[in-house]
């Protein structure tokens, strides 16, 4: 499993230079090394289904992002200008809280399952039945379209729902 | 000229049927291999985007773009949907997988899987390019 | 343990853009990592050594796979991260058309 | 039994049939909502009247038996949110057309709040804790773009605001999902309940029930977590504010 932590040591270098680099198209590029080492990580973990979504979406975020950032500017001007006081205030709050998650985090993370073990209750059965019952050989769009049919409706009514939303801000006047 | 140079749009112009064909692949296998509606769906909407962005297009044309995205994205959700209500309809459960399934690990089988992944890949094709044109392409959307 | 604890300190590192960064562009990043976190913790939960992924190509052999269930979860919950994402942006895009900037301390009433 | 899908599948329908009769006749799209969201009303009613029978029913989709597909369980406080929200629902709709009349894209306002009723609605009869992420996330989504739709600049900082303490909620109620689901490996709200009591006292039962606190009163808008509030209200059309 030693490239699945080179990757997470990758991601995770990819995630701090996106969000401290001054150019604002860099800081996406970054971004999307950080989406497709998750991709890449998702393969590692036997996901297929994932890794492909993953990449087209991250592919359409990029884009997305650079559309917006073209259409704007590019230049982060916050960088490099001195702290203000809520600022200070905010990084110290933020100090505490991460010492108290981790502590609370990495506490609660030891009573779960080691990596590696999955407990599959449910799952066991999803395996069992997917291909009898429904006829699927992918189990995982088995899952998705059958058994938890509504969640993927719940889904695409949210991509929906934003593509509108979308539409709706942007239009041209708002008020008559 | 508009959009960008000639060898970009003769390239375009040789793969963007590939493109098709791939999504199209994984929208119809999407109960055998991996993939599915979704990226298949994504896929497709990267053809259009390709077209878009390589030949460039003009306000009128972005502006029918729009409304027939818009009409085919609801369209593909109440294709969803309507799996589901015939599940309803017909067999007396929201969702239920009333059609045969088939013979196992064949391109006709799993019941209402392909048709759901179809249904996904219109609607979800259709709302991500629309999202694109507004986001990228188009300064507003003007309301009539 | 140790890849449980790294996307955490992902979760982390994008809650620290969200609270102290002051670009809005920069915030929307830090979503995307929190996102990208949370849907990585996931998929990670359902790993299995020595299983493959979930998906039957002979029917006779017995199946030893990996958790199908988070997959199918990340599954919409990636689409539903792009939707916020978009949605997200749409309105950065919007509110920088009305005042120029992306900074959030300038935006007089986004302070806080 | 049949009326419990109808009452998120019906908003979502006429929510998808919308964007198409908007580009037909306006006015209609008004006459629909208002219609629709009559008939929730009337199926909450028959809801409350089922319930005074059957203190809990559960709903199977797709036939699946609870710990393998989604289920929706009916009692009578599912039954007391599902008629509160189809009574506001009705009422806001009814209102409406006056105060949107300023407002351009009307259609994309219906269609929002059509989303919004069915996003509500299922998260009240919801018995799956992954299905009421997925909904809580159509409701505020919907919200979101409903809090900016007059595009005006302080609408806009409202909606910015209300969509980073809502995400920042939303994400913290999926890695708890996701923390939950590799304790007990199901995610039927009964079965989780049960698993619940055995792990009792442990710190992981205690960071759960922390980061489902937090994340329910950030939506919900309670008292430490309020500061988008006063900003999104006022902000807010109307009409959505009551909501």
């Amino acid at each position: 499993m030693i490239e699945l932590y080179l990757f997470l040591i990758f991601m995770l270098i990819a995630a701090i230079i996106a969000i401290e680099i001054q150019d604002l198209l860099a800081a996406i590029i970054s971004l999307g090394a950080v989406g497709f080492s998750v991709a890449i990580m998702f393969i590692f973990v036997h996901a297929p289904d994932l890794a492909i979504v993953q990449i087209v979406v991250e592919v359409l975020t990029v884009v997305i992002f650079v559309a917006v950032v073209l259409r704007t500017t590019h230049v982060d001007e916050t960088i490099g200008k001195k702290l203000s006081g809520t600022q200070i205030l905010s990084i110290v709050f933020y100090a505490f809280f991460v010492i108290l998650f981790l502590t609370v985090m990495i506490r609660s993370l030891q009573e779960l399952p080691a990596f590696g073990n999955a407990t599959m209750k449910v799952a066991k059965e999803y395996i069992k039945l997917g291909l009898p019952q429904t006829g699927g050989a992918n189990i995982v769009a088995d899952v998705i379209l059958d058994f938890r049919a509504l969640d993927t409706l719940g889904e695409a009514t949210v991509l929906f729902t934003s593509v509108i939303g979308v539409a709706a801000l942007m239009r041209k006047v708002g008020r008559k | 000229m508009r959009g960008m140079s000639l060898i970009v749009k003769t390239i375009t112009n040789s793969i963007i049927g590939f493109i098709f064909i791939y999504g199209l692949y994984i929208i119809l296998h999407g109960h055998l291999t991996p993939g599915g509606g979704f990226a298949g769906g994504v896929i497709i909407a990267g053809a259009f985007v390709l077209k878009i962005l390589a030949f460039g297009s003009g306000a009128s044309a972005e502006k029918r773009s729009t409304t027939v995205a818009s009409i085919f994205e609801s369209v593909g959700a109440l294709l969803f949907i309507g799996v589901a209500m015939s599940g309803l309809l017909l067999a007396g459960t929201f969702f239920l997988n009333f059609l045969p399934k088939g013979v196992p690990l064949h391109l006709l089988s799993a019941g209402i899987i392909p048709l759901c992944n179809i249904a996904i890949s219109i609607k979800v094709g259709a709302g991500l390019f629309s999202i694109f044109l507004a986001l990228a392409a188009m300064k507003y959307i003007v309301e009539d | 343990m140790i890849v449980f604890v790294s996307c955490i300190i992902l979760f982390l590192i994008g809650l620290y853009a969200i609270v102290t960064k002051r670009n809005l562009i920069k915030i929307a990043i830090g979503f995307a990592f929190i996102e990208y976190a949370v849907n990585l913790l996931f998929a990670l939960i359902g790993f299995k050594r020595g299983a493959l992924a979930p998906i039957i190509t002979q029917i006779d052999k017995p199946h030893n796979f990996v958790d199908p269930i988070p997959q199918a979860l990340v599954l919409t919950a990636i689409v539903i991260a792009l939707g916020t994402t978009a949605l997200m942006l749409t309105v950065i895009l919007r509110i920088y058309n009305r005042y120029k900037t992306f900074d959030i301390a300038e935006i007089r009433k986004l302070k806080g | 039994m049949l009326f419990i899908p109808l009452l998120f599948a019906l908003p979502l329908i006429t929510a998808f049939v919308i964007p198409i009769l908007g580009k037909i006749y306006k006015p209609l799209v008004w006459i629909v909502t208002t219609v629709v969201s009559f008939i929730l009303f009337i199926i909450a009613l028959y809801g409350v009247a089922v319930t005074q029978e059957i203190p809990m029913s559960v709903y199977k989709m797709g036939n699946w038996p609870p710990p393998l597909g989604i289920v929706m369980a009916f009692d009578s406080f599912s039954a007391f949110m599902v008629l509160m929200i189809s009574i506001i629902v009705f009422t806001t709709s009814l209102f409406s057309l006056r105060y949107l009349s300023r407002f351009t894209g009307q259609w994309k306002f219906y269609t929002l709040f059509m989303l919004m009723t069915a996003g509500m609605m299922g998260i009240s009869i919801t018995g799956d804790l992954f299905n009421m992420f997925v909904f809580l996330e159509i409701a505020a989504i919907s919200s979101y773009a409903l809090v900016a739709f007059g595009i005006e600049g302080e609408e806009l900082e409202a909606s910015f605001k209300y969509m980073v303490m809502g995400e920042i909620g939303g994400l913290t109620f999926l890695l708890a999902i996701a923390l939950i689901y590799a304790k007990t490996s199901t995610l039927n709200l009964a079965d989780i309940s049960n698993s619940m009591q055995v792990i009792r006292g442990t710190t992981f039962f205690w960071m759960i029930i922390g980061m489902m606190l937090f994340a329910f009163s950030i939506k919900a808008g309670l008292v430490p977590f309020h500061t988008w509030a006063p900003d999104a209200y006022p902000a807010a059309p109307a009409p959505i504010s009551s909501l």
